[in-house]
């Protein structure tokens, strides 16, 4: 796939139909693997794609429309629905943006691996329903469904929206996707469970921003925690308001326009599971105001600047979901 | 008990509250039983409110309500006098030897055809 | 040994739209319809301009309790603007449910211009449902540890 | 820093009594930036407004703060107070310790911790003002009024003889409203028709007035001085310009059974019509769905005999825009239903039967040319019963709980009528009260009763049974204390009457509120009386609460004066309240032109090179503050923050919250 | 449709016509009747007062037994009717009643009026329909002049009864239409016949009476038909002149569709 991806890649860049081209390639290990811009065939020596290639470039594409001339994007299934979401917020210009669509079978999340006992990670392949792992120690074998990331294990779609050309096979929207699975077992919960596992997971938040840099729906110029006219730009620590509220302002301002990539959660050095509170507002949103997804329709208002007459009043929030 | 706790306790057991009435009199308009009776509904309600419930107690109109609830019915404003009546005849007849009705009467009014249901009810309605 | 318990006072605060609801709750003034003087009230234009900012903002400066009161669906002076507020409110309170904060602790009720009895009834209720709950605590814990 | 200065009002005792007002300045002139605190007995009059202008000058005040009433009362007053010398008016805040404090708090103790509480936010909010200077916009110099009944045509008439120009809405064929249906006017007995046709013909006439009869409202955009109203005109199928209303058409149409609603449905119409002789404008209307052309293809007979060639079956609803300043909303009433008072056998007996329908049966101009006949048999009725408030002060499901207050006076009018035509009838009149407040009212109530003998009974009729040929009603007389029994041959029921059913939608449309009974509600009870809350919505006739004619047209005159004083000006001060965009942080995401209902968002892409973060063009959004009405939708809807709204900004709210959780 | 079936003390004795033509009609029209075992008396009478409990109990077993069925509650006596209407409304609308007589009875699951009673002319109009009736008669009753006699406790109060329009019902009319005759509506039809004093007064009930009878024959009625065994008594007991027959509805409708005595 990588070749073929590069092949083409030179392609265009040689018919002058693209000037530049993102992509991915490797950090300074092999599965630290961050998004990348190629400026021509030379520089492609370095792209590459396998299955640590998580990260949405869709976000990257906002300045890159702005730059002179053309630019070739590979996007996985997740990643065009963000750019698509991009493109109806007019954040990106289409026009200058060439979009190939590439499956995704599924990321491998090397948190996973390390914590089946392999280290030394110097590659990865995929092979039927397990990864081959190459090591410093030699290759190892892992189910693919004990390696996968949880974004990945719990997929809506592997189907592209608004791609110019597709390599390899088209997917399917996956209507029998999981992933509100664990919203669901929390929602069960009584209040105070909830709130130790809430209490569990937030309190180990750094506020590093990693999570609103990596987001692609996160792409204000500057955010609101920046702004001295919101009142809540501090950046002390402790328990400080844009320490408590930070998470619930950040679901809550991205709530309709998130398409539940899961790049927050992928790059929380804390592990903290951000992704669920994304999926709370859409699981909400799905059950109250109808099924939405974010970046599918170019045309749909989405649900935060939308109504209707008849919508459930607040109070249902007493009687719905969640034991007393 | 003074006339005015009487009177609350009327309201609280008819569930009334007979300042409702805004004395229209479409209960007494109304009412199938009026001319047999000495107090009429309207005036049930305006004299459970002024608590002269012992005028009410000693006059037969309170066994003659046919609780047909035509005045609660018609009621503009959601009185229901047959309620207050009701009320008045249980004050009445749960004092001691009060029953409007008893056993060794019954024999008397008896006939071939009369259905037990007007023997339950009339104990019922007039008797602790 | 006498423990003297100090009665419970919450502070809640009620965002009023500037149309329906804070005449309502200027109507419920003038008919001298009591509540409880923990309500203070903040006017906001449309019960649309309240930024659930606004909301986690009082919670965590010590607010008890926060309500929302704007003109009913429909009667919008701005047409549309309680429609959006209360798709936002929904999410957010389900936000807050999710997180484990007692869902009590915020409330919208739609009050026009002519409820001051149901102003001032809501906002005995109101308070005294907070004031069952007790203090508010959990959105200041959320991001602490354990003890 | 500013230097504010705080000013605490008794307002007599309204506020003392409950509130230590002289430890509320205490206290705030202990908060930073207050430099000067004081209480008065009354800060809205003369004295109290020239003790603040006064601090300002010695104190270089650059903040007030009023604790005081609510400042939907007073607001205005000390603005205009503070910007007389010379500060900006919306440097100033007022503090609501009257209604939301010391009237509803018993304890003094809370109420003056509360009242300072609510005047630190208000000192809080304060330090974030900034001077505010509002936008004019031009004022159209055009009225529309909805409803051509006697409100819309007064108010119509007045507006139109101050010079402007009118436009009447009116949804039936022709104007003239309820009047046209009654037969006289208590408690003159002048003939309604003598002296409402002078006035439909001056509304034809009047060069500034255009009338939109047989069409409806359907959409309001836009703001007090500038509203863009979308009205539909219903298709007649006959061309107004062309008809000259001759009537034939209406002579020879072969579908003789519709049903006439001028008569209530009391007798029939043909298929085109003209609802009365002096309908304006005098043209005639298919009703469609009667008509046999319109719903099979077959007959025309109208289009054949019409020599103008006025006919046009082909005629489609007309949607069309027009521009005004100011709108009238004079939408009347209607009795109500009596489906659910059967007790009184309405739906049972033709000669039961409501007062509207008596008076079209009394009119020379009704089924029967005025001669009064039972409806069922056209015999003269020798008993009449009239039942009063039938529906109204009632509290049960189906009926209303106010008093409809025509009632008595029309009853009334009825049963004196009635003696005086027919002096053989016996006329029973069954009251509650009789409630007579207006001019010559009682005078007239106690003629009925003495000089024309009609038999005034307080009680209440129970149930009417028709049997035979008579109706037997059952009722109470509460002063004999008996039961009646009357068999009567009529019985005249005075239905409630409630807003027209149009009202709610069209408010809905115009954004102006109403009560709990569908009524448009006042700006003030008392002090606004014609004016909706809904700015450049006014009120007239019933659509506010019933009125009789000449309440209603007192209130239409009131209203047309308010329209008058609108229109004289030129622009109208904005609101400076209304949001603003920070381009340095605005996205482009569209996401607050999105809620705007005014549309008042638009976009540009600017050049942003400068900066060094080598973005070069971004699209940005700007706000049209003429056309924002400053409800803040799109501050919150903004994710970036860049959105912000003068006067309620997000920092001042945070400030006020700030303030009240300390 | 499967009925949990209240047929109260009259039916079992004095009103057996009552009870045998609706099971029987009941049979042919394929509703099944079950008899509630061991059902007690309603009492008659409606308890209006607010803190009577006990004079309630016996409604709320009848009551909570048709929901452990999981049936609607069939009714026939309009007394019976009216009482278990009104108990179940009290149960399903006023805590206060709710909670004493759900600590009285101690039931597992508390009773909370989730019962519908319904009675057997509603049963006719509203599930079986009486269209389907007037296909099912055998035997119309052409050319019979017949009245309908409501009375109250069918009627009102229609806030909790909800049988008719109060003032001008039309049920039963519409019943005797499906049976093939004509129905004659008469004023007082929804008038009270004076039954709750026929035992104190009979000089009130025989003046209601020859009202109601007099209202009926001056509008044409060759009869009268009922639902109450009360009514039925009264208007033929009381009826001095004995000038006009009455019968239980549902004996006209056996006769209709073609259900002997017998059978």
């Amino acid at each position: 796939m990588q070749e073929a991806m590069i092949a083409r890649a030179k392609e265009l860049l040689a018919d002058g139909s693209v000037s530049r081209v993102m992509g991915w390639k490797k950090g300074e290990f092999s599965y630290d693997i961050s998004p990348a811009v190629f400026e021509n065939a030379d520089q492609l020596v370095d792209f590459v794609y396998d299955d640590f290639c998580g990260a949405n470039v869709s976000k990257y594409l906002i300045n890159e429309s702005k730059k002179e001339g053309k630019i070739l994007a590979f996007l996985k299934p997740c990643d065009s629905y963000s750019f698509a979401q991009l493109l109806k917020e007019h954040r990106i210009d289409r026009e200058k943006v060439y979009v190939i669509g590439i499956p995704s079978y599924g990321k491998a999340d090397i948190n996973k691996i390390r914590a089946k006992g392999i280290d030394g990670v110097l590659g990865i392949k995929s092979e039927g329903t397990d990864f081959i792992v190459d090591t410093i120690y030699g290759e190892e074998k892992i189910a693919k469904f004990e390696a996968m990331s949880e974004r990945c294990l719990t997929c809506k779609s592997k189907k592209h929206v608004d791609v110019d050309e597709m390599m390899g096979e088209e997917g399917e929207w996956n209507a029998e996707s999981k992933r509100f699975d664990k919203v669901a077992e929390l929602e069960a919960m009584t209040p105070d469970e909830r709130f130790e596992f809430w209490r569990g997971e937030l309190s180990r938040c750094i506020r590093c921003n990693a999570c609103r840099n990596v987001c692609p729906a996160c792409t204000c110029v500057s955010c609101v925690f920046d702004n001295p006219n919101s009142d809540i730009n501090n950046k002390a620590a402790a328990s400080s308001f844009e320490e408590n509220m930070f998470h619930i302002i950040r679901a809550f301002h991205v709530a309709g326009r998130c398409t539940d990539c899961g790049e927050c959660s992928r790059v929380c050095p804390q592990n903290i599971p951000l992704h669920l509170l994304n999926r709370k507002f859409i699981k909400d949103i799905n059950e109250l105001y109808g099924q939405y997804q974010a970046g599918a329709n170019a045309d749909e208002k989405y649900p935060m600047v939308n109504f209707t007459f008849d919508d459930c009043e607040p109070g249902i929030v007493y009687k719905r979901g969640g034991n007393q | 008990m003074d006339n005015m706790e009487i009177s609350k306790e009327i309201q609280r057991i008819s569930g009334v509250n007979p300042r409702k009435c805004m004395r229209c009199g479409k209960c007494s308009g109304t009412c199938p039983a009026y001319d047999q009776m000495e107090y009429h509904p309207h005036q049930f309600v305006n004299l459970a409110l002024s608590g002269k419930i012992d005028k009410l107690m000693e006059s037969k109109s309170i066994y003659t309500c046919l609780s047909c609830f035509a005045c609660v019915e018609r009621c503009p404003r959601g009185v229901e006098p047959a309620n207050i009546i009701e009320a008045v005849r249980l004050w009445k007849i749960r004092q001691q030897n009060q029953n409007h009705l008893v056993a060794d009467q019954i024999p008397a009014m008896l006939d071939e055809e009369i259905p037990q249901q007007a023997l339950v009810s009339a104990f019922r309605k007039y008797k602790k | 040994m006498q423990v003297e318990e100090k009665e419970f006072k919450p502070t809640i605060v009620a965002f009023c739209c500037n149309w329906c609801s804070y005449a309502g709750a200027d109507l419920s003034g003038t008919n001298r319809l009591q509540y409880p003087a923990n309500v203070k009230i903040i006017r906001i234009p449309c019960s649309c301009r309240l930024n659930p900012m606004f909301i986690l903002r009082a919670f965590q400066r010590g607010a008890d309790g926060v309500i929302l009161c704007g003109c009913h669906p429909g009667d919008c002076h701005y047409t549309t603007g309680n429609y959006y507020a209360r798709r936002r409110m929904t999410l957010l309170f389900s936000m807050l449910d999710f997180l484990g904060i007692e869902k009590e602790r915020t409330r919208v009720e739609w009050v026009s211009a002519a409820e001051g009895q149901k102003f001032a009834e809501t906002m005995n209720d109101f308070v005294a449902t907070v004031t069952k709950l007790g203090e508010n605590h959990r959105l200041e814990d959320l991001r602490c540890k354990k003890q | 820093m500013q230097r504010i200065g705080v000013f605490v009002c008794h307002c007599g005792t309204n506020i003392a009594a409950t509130v230590d007002v002289k430890k509320v300045a205490e206290t705030l002139l202990q908060e930073p930036g207050v430099v000067y605190a004081t209480d008065y007995q009354y800060m809205c009059s003369e004295a109290g407004q020239n003790m603040i202008k006064d601090a300002i000058k010695a104190q270089n005040l650059t903040g007030v703060v009023i604790c005081s009433c609510s400042p939907r009362m007073h607001e205005a007053t000390f603005r205009k107070a503070v910007a007389a010398v010379g500060m900006n008016p919306y440097m100033l805040e007022v503090a609501n310790i009257r209604e939301q404090c010391s009237w509803i708090h018993k304890n003094i103790e809370e109420a003056t911790e509360k009242a300072i509480i609510l005047g630190r936010a208000a000192v809080a909010k304060v330090h974030l003002n900034a001077p505010l200077i509002a936008g004019q916009t031009p004022v159209t110099k055009r009225a529309l009024v909805i409803g051509g009944g006697i409100a819309g045509i007064q108010c119509a008439l007045d507006i139109a003889d101050a010079g402007y120009q009118v436009d009447i809405v009116e949804k039936e064929p022709t104007v003239g409203g309820k009047m046209t249906k009654i037969d006289k006017t208590f408690p003159t007995l002048d003939c309604s028709s003598c002296i409402l046709t002078p006035k439909m013909v001056d509304v034809a006439q009047n060069e500034n007035i255009k009338i939109y009869s047989y069409s409806e409202v359907e959409s309001v955009k836009g703001f007090v001085g500038n509203f863009t109203v979308g009205i539909k005109r219903k298709a007649r199928y006959v061309k107004e310009d062309i008809c000259t209303g001759c009537g034939l058409c209406t002579e020879k149409c072969p579908q003789k059974k519709v049903p006439n609603d001028y008569n209530l449905g009391l007798d029939t119409k043909r298929a085109i019509y003209i609802p009365f002789a002096q309908a304006v404008p005098k043209v005639a209307t298919i009703d469609a769905d009667y008509c046999t052309m319109l719903k099979t293809g077959k007959c025309g007979v109208c289009s054949k005999i019409c020599t103008a060639g006025a006919i046009d079956y082909t005629q489609q609803d007309e949607h069309l825009e027009e521009q005004y300043g100011a709108i009238v909303v004079a939408t009347g009433y209607n009795p109500i239903k009596l489906d659910a008072f059967d007790e009184f056998a309405y739906s049972q007996s033709p000669d039961v039967v409501t007062s509207l329908e008596f008076e079209r049966l009394m009119s020379a101009s009704g089924p029967n040319g005025g001669h009064l006949v039972r409806p069922s048999d056209h015999k003269e009725p020798k008993t009449i019963v009239f039942v009063q408030c039938v529906g109204s002060r009632s509290t049960v499901e189906c009926g209303k709980p106010y008093c409809s207050k025509i009632c008595c006076m029309y009853t009334c009018k009825h049963a004196m009528l009635c003696r005086e035509k027919y002096p053989d009838t016996e006329v029973y009149v069954f009251y509650i009260d009789v409630r007579t407040p207006g001019k010559n009212y009682d005078e007239f109530y106690r003629r009925a009763v003495e000089e024309y003998d009609v038999h005034y009974i307080k009680g209440m009729v129970g149930k009417v049974c028709p049997e035979g040929d008579k109706l037997k009603v059952q009722a109470s007389d509460l002063l004999t204390n008996e039961q009646l029994h009357i068999d009567a041959d009529m019985v005249v029921l005075a239905a409630a009457i409630e807003a027209d059913k149009s009202a709610r939608p069209l408010a809905t449309l115009l954004t102006a509120s109403m009560d709990t009974n569908d009524f448009f509600t006042e700006a003030h009870a008392k002090l606004r009386p014609v004016e909706s809350p809904t700015a450049g919505v006014f009120l007239a006739g019933c659509a506010q609460g019933p009125k009789d004619i000449p309440e209603t047209v007192t209130q239409a005159g009131a209203c047309a004066s308010k329209v008058i004083g609108l229109l004289a000006k030129d622009h109208l001060v904005g609101n400076p309240c209304v949001a603003h965009s920070d381009e340095m942080m605005c996205n482009g995401c569209s996401t607050c032109a999105n809620v705007c209902p005014y549309g008042a968002i638009t976009y540009e892409t600017k050049d942003f090179s400068r900066r060094k973060d080598g973005t070069l063009m971004r699209r940005v959004a700007s706000v049209n503050p003429a056309v924002c009405q400053g409800c803040g939708c799109c501050t919150v809807a903004c994710p970036s923050g860049a959105m912000d709204l003068y006067g309620f900004s997000t920092k001042q709210i945070m400030s006020e919250v700030d303030a009240i959780c300390k | 449709m499967v009925y949990s079936y209240y047929p109260g003390c009259t039916l079992k004795s004095k009103a057996v016509d009552l009870d045998m033509g609706a099971r029987k009609a009941a049979e042919a029209l394929g509703i099944t009747m079950v008899e509630i075992p061991e059902w007690q008396c309603c009492g008659g009478v409606y308890p209006m007062a607010k803190d009577e409990v006990a004079t309630k109990l016996s409604s709320v077993r009848a009551l909570e037994y048709a929901k452990e069925q999981g049936q609607d509650l069939l009714t026939l006596c309009s007394a019976c009717h009216h009482v278990l209407k009104r108990v179940n409304n009290d149960m399903a609308n006023d805590a206060e009643i709710r909670d004493k007589v759900n600590r009285y009875m101690a039931l597992e699951e508390p009773y909370a009026g989730e019962t519908k009673v319904i009675h057997y002319l509603e049963m006719l109009r509203d599930v079986v329909g009486f269209d389907k009736i007037k296909e099912a008669v055998k035997n119309p009753l052409t050319d019979r002049k017949i009245g309908a006699f409501y009375g109250c406790l069918l009627l009102r109060p229609s806030k909790t009864m909800q049988f008719d329009n109060p003032e001008n019902p039309s049920i039963i009319e519409d019943f005797i239409t499906a049976l093939g005759a004509t129905p004659v509506k008469y004023p007082l039809r929804n008038e009270c016949c004076g039954g709750y004093i026929t035992m104190e007064n009979k000089d009130l009930a025989k003046a209601k009476v020859a009202n109601i009878v007099n209202s009926a024959k001056d509008a044409g009625c060759d009869a009268l038909i009922t639902a109450c065994p009360l009514c039925m008594y009264n208007l033929t007991q009381n009826n001095d002149a004995a000038d006009l027959p009455v019968y239980y509805f549902t004996e006209l409708l056996c006769e209709a569709l073609g259900i002997g005595k017998e059978d």
